[in-house]
Parts: C-alpha cells; sequence; structure tokens
C-alpha cells in the first residue's frame, strides 16, 4: 500500500441564496473570518431556485459534497421561498441516501446575512466531515 | 464563439496579498472564450474603468468579467461602466474574489486555485448572459407611514412637503407617540409638548396627508412603487364627522380604567381622548372596558352626546390602498420589571418608573407638574434614581445599552432641584454616556449646580422602611456601603422593541434583530433602508436613539421616499421568469408556488398536426415578478426559467466548478 | 399520590419535630411518603467548582434509590437538602460531561429521571391550596405570621425555580390558606448567616439581626421556616440579642411551616 | 498594591477562572452584587473587588483577603448580576486554592463554640466544615 502523505482535500458546491447566505458569506469575508477554502458559492436568488438536478449533477461531475444555504425558514426576502426549499430538499435527501451517498455529503443549512460566524463555522464543518468521508464515487459519470 | 474579457482586481493589497494575480491572470487566459485578461490595482476606480471600457471597444470584448469584490458591492457600478461601452449591462458578470476568496484563505497557494475555479465558473456563466432589458413600471406615489410619534410625523411631514401624499396611521386614538408624554426635553430643557403639538396639528390640516388614527396595518403586499397595503380602521364607536369634542362624554362615562398615557397614575374612562391636546381632539370608546359593551347596559355617553356621535354599531373597516413607499416608526415600548422585584416597584407607591416620574414632572399630569409622593401627596427631599434598570443586563433584561437613560435621568435631577427646593437627588450609575452636542455641559450641570450626587454603582435592592425606602448599593469608586433613606425612587427604565414588532416584520417581509428592533439595510451606508426595496426605518423601532437622532432619521427616509417618487416609473428587475410555449403543459404547478400572484393562466391557440386547438399555459407578469426562481423547480417539463439565472447558466457553473 | 422521600441527617435528630409533623400532615391529607433506602448525607452543600465529582455521588445515589423505588418524585423538607438535589439532577439532566463522569463511577446510570419536589411544592402543585384551605379545621385567624425563606429554597432561581426569587409567594400562600395573618417584610429572601454562625459569629448575628427586627416591626408574632440551619440562626440570635438587652421586645418564636400546618390540621 | 503586567497575565487568574467556570473578564464592575451582600460590612475587600482584582491579576491578594471566610454562598449577588458571573464560585475557587495548600484550614473543629456544639444543626456543620476545610 502506497503511503498517502497528501490530505485529502474535497470538493463543495455550496448553492447561497443572494439575500441571506450569500450576504453571510460577505460578511465572514468583511469579517476577516478564515474557513475552509474547498467551498464554491454558486449565487442564487433565493435557494428555491435550486433545482434537484443541479445537486445529481454536481455528484454527477465529481463533487464530493453539495451544500445549500437560505434564509432561515420564516426570513425568506420571497416570504415562502425557503418553505419550498426545505420541503424539495427533504425528499431529495432521502432519494440521495437511497443512492447510497453519504448523507453528509448534502447538507441544506439556515445562515442569515448578519450571521458571518456562522457562515464560517458551517463551511469549516461541513468541509471536515466531508474530509472524513473521502472523495465521493457515487454517481459520479465515467470520465 | 463569445469574445470575453477578464479584468483582475488587486484593490490594493486587499486581492494580492492572498491571491497570485500574475497566475490567476495566466490561468485565465487559457479559459474557454476568453481572449483578453487584464488587471488593475483598483477597478472600481476611474481609471479602472476606462481601462474595461476601452478594451471592450479595442477587443471586440461581447462578455466582461470582473473579478473582484463582492456583486453585493460594485455590481450596479460595473453594469453601468459595461453599458456605457455599448454593452448589455447583464453582459457582466462577477468573480467575487475578496469576500469569498482573499479576506478568509490565508493560504496563498489555495486562495489562488480557488480565485481562478471562481474565475472559471463566472467566465462559464458569462458566456452563456444574455442580454436583459428592464421595463419601465408605474408607481404609485403615495407613502404610508406607519407610527404617529415624532418620528412618523416628521416622515409624514417632510413627505408631504415634497409634494408627496401621505397616508399616517396610528393605533391610538391620538397622534402624538412617546414625546407626548415627556415633560421638558435634554439638553435644551424646552416643553416637549410646544414643540410637538404644532407638529400633530400640521399634521392634521396638510392637504397633502391623510392621518389615520385608532387604525392599524393588517395587509402588505407587493413592492417598490407598488406596494397594496390593507389597513384596519379599528371601531371607534365616535362619528368623528359629527363629534366636535366638546367632552361632555368624558366626565359622565362611569367606567373607569387606568390611564395608559398617565402611566397607569391615574384613571381615565372608558371614552377618552388619551390627553387634552390630543389630534384628533375626539374620544374613542375602549371597549374592553365600555358598561355597555361589557354589560349591554349604559349609553351614558350616547344620551349626553349633544351632537349624536356615538355610534355603539360601528364596526372595523378594512381599507385597502396602494402605495409606493412605506415608512416604518413604531417606536418602542418601556421595559416590563417583572423581573426586578429587588427595587420594590409594585411593592411600595413612591418607587417609579422614568416614565411615571416624566408624568409627574408635567404640568398637564395627575399632579399638575408638582412632585408629590404617590403615597402620600407630599413632596419628596431626597430622590434616588437608579439607571440601567432591564439595560445592560443580560441576565435578567436587555443586554443592550438603552442609550436616552443617562440623559433623562440627568434631566430628572436638574428638574427636580428646580421643583423641589432644597431636594436632592441621589444618581445610581454604571457609567454615564453623554456623546452627544451639548450633553456633556448638560451631565455636569446636574451635578455642579443642580446637587446632584452621582454614585457610581448599580443599586442592589430598594427595601421599603415604613414611609421611607432604604436604597442599598456600594459606591464602587470608594468601596463604600451606600444605605440610603429616601423618600422616592426613581428607575430609569429600559427600552424595548414593540411587543408585536416581529408580526408587523412578517406582514412588511423585513428582518427584526435579536432584541425586535427592525434591521437596517447596511449598519453604516444604510441606516434607514430595509433590506427590502422601498420600505424605511425610523426613530426607536430600529435601535433605542434621543429625539434629534430620531428626527433626522425621519427626515432621511423621507428623502427616501421622495427620491423613488421623484420619477414617474421604476426600471423593473430584467431577471424575471419567462415561460417557454412550446414546453408548457398548462399544468400550472408554477401558479401555486408564487408568492407575488405574478403567474396567470394564458389560453393560446396552436396549430397541432392541421388542426388549430387552443390550450391554457401559464404567463408570467414581469411588472408583479421579482425573480426568486421557485417557480422554475416547480415546473415539471422545465419550461420556465429564471433570465440571468437560467437552468443552463447554473449548471454550467456547476461544470465550471468540478472541472 | 405517592413519593419518595429524602430526610436528611438533621430531621433524624435536631429537627425532629420537622419530620414528624411533616410525615403525619402528609398522612392527614393522603400523601403517601416512602422514605428511601441506606440514604446519605447530601453533602449539605452543592459543589461551586468545576472540579469536584465526588460531592456529587451521594446525592445521585440518593435519587438513584428514589428511581429504585418506583416513584417520580423525591420529596424533600430540608432546605439544604432540596438545594443540593434539585441543583445535581439539573446538572445531572442538562450537563452531558458531567452526567458521563458520574455514571462512570455508579454502577447504574443515572439521567436525571426523577423530579426533585419540596414538601411546600407538593402542597402547592399537587395538593393545591384551595384544597389545603378546605382541609383546615383550626382556621389560624388572627395569627401574625412572618415567613421566611432563607436563600436555599430560591436561589440561584435558574436552577431552583420554585419561585419569584425577590417576590415569593409560596410562603404567602400556604399560609393564607391556612387562614393566618400573613406578614410582609423586605427581608424576607435576605441570608441569616447561613453557616458563618458555626466560624463567624458576629457576621451572622448581623445579618439576622436586620431580618428579626424588620418582622418584628411589621407586626410578626413568629416566624415559619422551612431549614433547620434559618431556625437555629433566627432563634440563637434572637436569644443572644435578648440577653445582650439590644433588642428587649424580640420574643419570636421559630416554628417550622410544617408545624403550623399540623396544628392548623388539627393534629 | 500594585498592578503590573507580570501580575495581569499571571497564571493564578487563569486557575481561578478554570476551578470557577467564571469568566471574570465578564465583570463591568456595577457593584450591584456588593450593594446586596448580607455580610458585605465585615469584608475586607467587596465582592465587586473580588473580581476587579482577579481581573487585574491580584491573586496574592485575594488569597489573603477575610471576604474568603465570610462569604455565606447565599447566592444573593449572582442571582442579581447583570453580567451572569456566579461570584460565589470565583470565591470558591480562591477559598479552595488556600484550602488545598497545607495549613490551609481555616477552622478546626475545636475552634467551635459551646452553643455550637451543642445547639448546632449537622446541616450547619457539615456546611461549615465543608468550606472552611479539606
Amino acid at each position: 500500500m502506497p503511503v498517502v502523505n497528501e490530505r485529502f482535500e474535497p470538493l463543495i458546491v455550496a448553492f447561497c441564496c443572494n439575500w441571506c447566505s450569500y450576504a453571510g458569506a460577505d460578511l465572514a469575508g468583511i469579517s476577516r473570518m478564515s474557513y475552509a477554502s474547498n467551498v464554491r458559492i454558486i449565487r442564487v436568488p433565493c435557494s428555491s431556485r435550486v433545482n434537484p438536478g443541479f445537486i445529481i449533477r454536481a455528484f454527477q461531475r465529481g463533487a464530493d459534497g453539495v451544500l445549500v444555504a437560505g434564509c432561515h425558514p420564516g426570513d425568506c426576502h420571497y416570504h415562502s421561498g425557503n418553505f419550498f426549499t426545505r420541503r424539495r430538499l427533504t425528499v431529495l435527501k432521502q432519494m440521495i441516501e437511497y443512492l447510497g451517498i453519504e448523507p453528509q455529503r448534502f447538507q441544506v443549512r439556515w445562515i442569515s446575512g448578519s450571521e458571518g460566524a456562522k457562515f464560517a463555522m458551517v463551511m469549516n464543518s461541513v468541509a471536515e466531515e466531508i474530509r472524513l468521508l473521502g472523495p465521493n464515487r457515487k454517481l459520479r459519470d465515467v470520465r | 464563439m463569445k469574445r470575453i474579457g477578464v479584468f483582475i482586481c488587486w484593490c490594493g493589497s486587499n486581492i494580492a496579498g492572498t491571491v497570485d494575480i500574475d497566475k490567476v491572470a495566466a490561468a485565465a487566459g487559457t479559459m474557454n472564450g476568453v481572449v483578453y485578461v487584464d488587471q488593475n490595482k483598483y477597478t472600481c476606480s476611474e481609471i479602472g474603468q476606462a481601462m474595461i471600457k476601452d478594451a471592450i471597444k479595442e477587443y471586440k470584448l461581447d462578455r466582461v468579467v470582473i473579478a473582484a469584490c463582492s456583486p453585493r458591492m460594485h455590481e450596479n457600478t460595473f453594469r453601468k461602466t459595461v453599458e456605457s461601452a455599448g454593452l448589455n449591462p447583464y453582459y457582466l458578470e462577477i468573480a467575487n474574489i475578496r469576500e469569498q476568496c482573499s479576506w478568509v484563505h490565508k493560504d496563498k497557494e489555495a486562495g489562488t486555485a480557488k480565485a481562478i475555479s471562481l474565475i472559471r465558473t463566472a467566465v462559464a456563466k458569462a458566456a452563456m448572459n444574455e442580454a436583459l432589458f428592464a421595463v419601465e413600471m408605474p408607481i404609485t406615489r403615495r407613502a404610508l407611514v406607519i407610527g404617529g410619534g415624532i418620528a412618523g410625523i416628521q416622515a409624514a411631514l417632510d413627505i408631504a412637503d415634497t409634494g408627496f401624499e401621505v397616508d399616517l396611521v396610528e393605533r391610538e386614538p391620538s397622534l402624538g407617540g412617546r414625546m407626548a408624554q415627556l415633560d421638558k426635553t435634554f439638553p435644551t430643557l424646552d416643553c416637549s409638548a410646544c414643540i410637538l403639538t404644532p407638529k400633530m396639528v400640521d399634521v392634521a390640516q396638510h392637504e397633502k396627508i391623510r392621518l389615520f388614527t385608532y387604525a392599524e396595518v393588517e395587509k402588505v403586499e407587493g413592492y417598490l412603487g407598488n406596494f397594496t397595503v390593507t389597513i384596519r380602521h379599528r371601531a371607534r364607536s365616535v362619528d368623528l364627522q359629527k363629534c366636535t369634542g366638546c367632552g361632555e362624554c368624558l366626565a359622565k362615562c362611569p367606567a373607569k380604567v387606568a390611564s395608559e398615557f398617565e402611566e397607569g397614575l391615574v384613571q381615565r374612562r372608558a371614552i377618552y381622548t388619551p390627553f387634552p391636546q390630543a389630534v384628533p381632539n375626539k374620544p374613542a370608546i375602549d371597549r374592553a372596558h365600555c358598561r355597555f359593551f361589557t354589560t349591554g347596559k349604559c349609553k351614558v355617553c350616547q344620551k349626553v352626546c349633544p351632537a349624536d356621535a356615538i355610534d355603539y354599531e360601528m364596526e372595523d373597516r378594512l381599507l385597502t390602498n396602494g402605495y409606493g413607499a412605506i415608512v416604518v416608526a413604531t417606536g418602542f415600548d418601556t421595559h416590563k420589571l417583572n423581573d426586578y422585584g429587588e427595587y420594590a416597584y409594585g411593592k411600595h407607591p413612591d418607587v417609579l418608573t422614568s416614565l411615571e416620574f416624566e408624568r409627574l414632572l408635567n404640568a398637564s399630569g395627575p399632579t399638575g407638574g408638582k412632585i408629590l409622593r404617590p403615597s402620600d401627596g407630599k413632596a419628596p427631599k431626597t430622590v434616588a434614581f437608579i439607571q440601567c434598570v432591564g439595560s445592560r443586563d443580560k441576565a435578567k433584561g436587555n443586554s443592550y445599552c438603552a442609550k436616552i437613560c443617562c440623559m433623562y435621568t440627568a434631566k430628572h435631577a436638574i428638574l427636580l432641584s428646580e421643583k423641589v427646593p432644597g431636594s436632592k437627588a441621589f444618581v445610581f450609575y454604571i457609567d454615564v454616556r453623554t456623546a452627544g452636542k451639548d450633553y456633556e455641559e448638560f451631565y455636569t450641570r446636574a451635578y455642579e449646580e443642580c446637587g446632584a450626587s452621582y454614585i457610581k454603582g448599580n443599586v442592589s435592592k430598594v427595601f421599603p422602611e415604613g414611609e421611607k425606602l432604604l436604597v442599598r448599593g456600594v459606591d464602587v469608586l470608594s468601596g463604600a456601603l451606600v444605605e440610603l433613606l429616601v423618600d422616592m425612587v426613581v428607575l430609569a427604565v429600559s427600552v424595548d422593541a414593540r411587543a408585536d414588532a416581529k408580526e408587523l416584520a412578517k406582514k412588511l417581509a423585513v428582518t427584526v434583530n435579536e432584541h425586535k428592533f427592525f434591521t437596517e439595510a447596511h449598519p453604516k451606508l444604510r441606516p434607514v433602508d430595509t433590506q427590502t426595496a422601498g420600505i424605511f426605518l425610523a426613530g426607536v423601532c430600529q435601535g433605542p436613539k434621543d429625539i434629534p437622532e430620531t428626527v433626522a432619521q425621519a427626515s432621511a427616509a423621507a428623502v427616501k421616499v421622495a427620491a423613488i417618487f421623484s420619477k414617474q416609473s421604476l426600471l423593473s428587475n430584467p431577471t424575471v421568469a419567462e415561460v417557454e410555449q412550446k414546453l408548457c403543459s398548462g399544468d400550472m404547478s408554477c401558479m401555486a408556488v408564487c408568492p407575488y400572484g405574478a403567474i396567470s393562466e394564458q389560453v393560446v391557440e396552436e396549430r397541432r398536426g392541421r388542426e388549430m386547438v387552443t390550450r391554457k399555459i401559464a404567463r408570467v407578469n414581469v411588472a408583479l415578478c421579482q425573480g426568486c426562481g421557485a417557480c422554475t423547480v416547480a415546473c415539471r417539463p422545465g419550461a420556465i426559467n429564471l433570465k440571468g439565472f437560467t437552468n443552463q447558466q447554473i449548471l454550467a457553473e456547476v461544470d465550471a466548478i468540478c472541472l | 399520590m405517592r413519593y419518595s422521600y429524602y430526610p436528611g441527617c438533621t430531621l433524624k435528630t435536631m429537627a425532629k419535630i420537622y419530620e414528624d409533623t411533616a410525615l403525619s400532615t402528609a398522612k392527614a391529607l393522603g400523601l403517601n411518603l416512602t422514605e428511601i433506602k441506606e440514604w446519605q448525607c447530601c453533602g449539605a452543600l452543592y459543589p461551586l467548582n468545576t472540579e469536584e465529582i465526588f460531592s456529587f455521588f451521594s446525592p445521585v445515589r440518593a435519587l438513584l434509590q428514589a428511581r429504585a423505588g418506583g416513584e417520580d418524585k423525591l420529596l424533600t423538607l430540608c432546605a439544604g437538602c432540596y438545594n443540593v438535589f434539585k441543583r445535581t439532577n439539573k446538572a445531572v439532566r442538562e450537563d452531558g460531561e458531567l452526567r458521563r463522569k458520574i455514571n462512570d463511577y455508579l454502577e447504574d446510570d443515572y439521567i436525571g429521571e426523577v423530579e426533585v419536589v419540596h414538601y411546600l411544592e407538593v402542597l402547592k402543585n399537587d395538593v393545591g391550596f384551595a384544597f389545603l384551605a378546605e382541609r383546615v379545621k383550626k382556621k389560624l385567624t388572627g395569627r401574625k405570621l412572618a415567613p421566611y425563606y432563607g436563600c436555599l429554597l430560591l436561589k440561584p432561581w435558574a436552577e431552583m425555580d420554585l419561585d419569584d426569587v425577590e417576590n415569593p409567594t409560596i410562603f404567602e400562600n400556604f399560609l393564607t390558606a391556612l387562614g393566618a395573618t400573613v406578614v410582609d417584610y423586605p427581608y424576607k429572601t435576605e441570608c441569616c448567616g447561613s453557616y458563618l454562625s458555626m466560624a463567624n459569629e458576629d457576621i451572622a448575628s448581623a445579618a439576622v439581626g436586620r431580618i428579626l427586627v424588620s418582622a418584628y416591626k411589621n407586626g410578626a408574632e413568629a416566624f415559619v421556616v422551612a431549614c433547620p440551619l434559618c431556625k437555629y440562626n433566627l432563634e440563637e440570635y434572637q436569644k443572644e440579642l435578648f440577653a445582650a438587652g439590644r433588642e428587649p421586645q424580640l420574643k419570636l418564636p421559630v416554628v417550622y411551616f410544617t408545624e403550623i400546618l399540623a396544628e392548623a390540621l388539627a393534629l | 498594591m500594585k498592578i503590573t503586567t507580570d501580575k495581569v497575565n499571571s497564571n493564578l487568574v487563569r486557575e481561578v477562572e478554570e476551578v470557577s467556570g467564571q469568566k471574570v473578564s465578564a465583570c463591568f464592575q456595577c457593584g450591584k452584587c456588593s450593594g446586596g451582600c448580607p455580610v458585605v460590612l465585615t469584608m475586607d475587600v467587596l465582592p465587586h473587588q473580588v473580581l476587579r482584582y482577579a481581573q487585574l491579576g491580584l491573586v496574592d491578594e485575594l488569597l489573603h483577603c477575610k471576604t474568603l471566610w465570610i462569604c455565606a454562598s447565599c447566592q444573593t449577588c449572582d442571582s442579581r448580576c447583570p453580567r451572569n458571573v456566579d461570584i460565589p464560585k470565583v470565591i470558591e475557587a480562591l477559598r479552595l486554592l488556600v484550602l488545598r495548600n497545607k495549613g490551609g484550614n481555616y477552622l478546626h473543629p475545636n475552634d467551635l463554640s459551646e452553643k455550637v456544639r451543642r445547639n448546632a444543626p449537622q446541616q450547619g456543620l457539615v456546611s461549615a466544615f465543608r468550606k472552611f476545610a479539606k
């Protein structure tokens, strides 16, 4: 067995709603809170814009984890969007688990625009959890 | 093939410090469709913007990616730059390599790698960007002001003075709010009512202002420029048209309740005007306490009313109006003292809150402006003022400083010395905070000229000792125990957000902080705006502040409203949903999830084979659509897309990230 | 209604009358108290530091015994025991780290299942003061009684959660139910000096003096207490002040609330 | 007394914080603790000063003060503290630092008065020896 010295760095795709979580990510930056660099943020207007297809696609293309972050339920900029998100993604989560993907690889979190520290904390904990799981091999395209 | 230009900003050392710009530029040059890469120390500067414009022309760029700070910062600036170079503003894409990269990753290698990835993602999206066009939307040039205290009054007057119409909604039967309860104001000691009541009258008489008292906001729909608000006009049981305000009924009403305006120090009747200078100076019946409404018998007010203005049949009315902008000015509640048993409030009549003491000072108050003990009607010779009651107390009260108590307590001490000769004020404080013009001088006056003794130390307990009150604490500075036998104790109660602030926030779709104060859009640069366009904040509902600050904020909110109304129309947000007719199955799942009612059914005629058939499909009203995209996911055939955030664009971003 | 019952060391000796009257009144009110087996001293004090793990064993063992007895609630009388048990129980319930440490030493795992109650609390919540008032055979009309809470019943409020810490009413409502006149005085929750009287008698004496005088001035004829140590301090220093001639009027008896209850129930 | 950088940085402060589980820096010196203390008159260092000394590293001074043996742990102070500092726990930590040293005991059975021996309830004796001796 070869000795692997290099630490596995997972690739995580994060969908952040413009009004809360993306703003929270900006606030983490403004407050200079450092966090794991594994996360790539895609800005969407609302978490309800996130089509489950996007998440599956990320796994297909080789993402090791996917995070969807929106406003706290009840605080949605568009009144009700994140309630839809919650319902849709709960179903998706069950499907993803059924496919044999570890549940930690797909997470939904609520982070407000004033929770910069929480954003950083969530990024770190998600990155760490997925790092421990190792690379994702399910659903991947043969390339 | 698109011709994409990438511009990388150093932001001084903010980005260049943790991201190897040259390496990033080299990598960007190899990306699909990129024909030009440049870097600049400050891209947002005039020189930086000029560079972009020149490059667009020189290299015939048709898409632009700027790698710089957050799009929430400068997206609009750069869209204008791109537009002035002849491109559609939505051909621009921003890679956030500052807030979400250089500022959060200390490791230069990791930061550089991430910056490259972010730019690749933006390039992939930009390649699919399409020209988007805003449409002009007419706006309703009438403002709604919620709350009739000094903040709401000032905002309403300032908006109305610019010539636009204002509706002012006040929950109580009269305008005035907290300021009407005050006696004098710091640091000038001018009479609160004398400066407030003329403004109240101005509101009532202003031709551009419609005043709705005894009314509350029930429901808010719509968006900037076109809000639709339902207002509940509570049944006043008094016909304002007929009532002359003679006051016959007030004297004869047999039902008595504690007066809210007088902080419970005296009783009012069930039919009442809150205070003598009320606007409108016409009563309302408090049905919860009215004898007729509770027992079915009485009707004394009707009998004595010479104008036949009493109407027991009156019902709440719901009226719906359109507004272009809303100012929230709902004020505050004083902190409830349930958890402060140590101060004997409610156990001894001579322990008062600061607002109760304020009423004792007031010439129109229960004592006619004399400071008298509620217990025996005698003037107190020694008064202990306890500051920070419910403030700066994360265990039992508010963790924040209520900001106004130091100053109003100094005022109380000064007024005590003036009104009761030979009296003595003891002020117990944790810190005295007097930041404000002429504030420090005012505080100095309290202890230098008016003889107030300031004791640094929070009182621990007040012991009723017969007629007197034993106040026990320490002087932190000397370490001496303090035991004062005083005639009266005044508690400087903290300022709370309104108990129902959260409910109103929900109606307005704005947010509150952990203390239920409304959240401003940016703590420094947008202190009057909320995150919801077209809704502005004024006064203490946003956070504790004194009268000058409140007035300043109210005027600022008014200007914000006037700025919106200065145009006939607004440009719509072009990132709206769009239906592809041939894919739409007409099952209307999209309609069910749209929070704005922006999707409706449309019947279309189509050729199917040889015949023409009609069928229904979804249609998006671009004026109503706010671009959340919830419909795009609900659509089973995938017929709805969101412009600017299309499925194809987002998938391209996913692919670029996972490359 | 059935309860496990923890007497504690003082109730078997110095405060025997407290236990006797509690048991007889409980019986008269239809409460079934079963003394738990093999109990030890509760430790008298709740440990105020993060290091003393062993101080928790004795109360947790008693709680385990109570659980073994099959009752949901453990009834206590002495305010000291009540304070230790209630806080220990809460700590075990809420502090996972502490719970793990304690259970490492014990044969059975305890996670805070038992509810710790004081007899006064039982009278208020389970019996009900209205019901109690109906059962009174000899109304204490005209008796001017000063309730004395002390510290241990109420503080720290976040952990004890028995009543408002500054203006409690449970004692007052209890005495009112018995028909007595409640004497209100601002020192009813002030500390009597507690264990200081064992070592620093002067200090305890000063603390007690204020309480005694305030109650007396407000018309009290007797103190009603729930703690043997409070009773000791109030009685002993009253005697001293009396003997020293400083407060010669002071001759206020100090009785347990159960004694008063027994009297009202004509037991 | 003198405040020096060495004292402010001393390990003793950290030890007090560790044993007590309390953050002494949370205190903003309002004095509400001292004002309500039933036995404050006989203390040489008042409760709020205990916190102040601890903040400034004057722990030696605290280890020799009478206050440690006067506090009755009645918890009146922490029930009113606006900063959620449990002062009796801080005092307890200081007391333990003394008691854990040889000869640190404050109370010996022989010290008890005749009255206490005869009449005091067990509850009081157990409490006193747990507080004042190891």
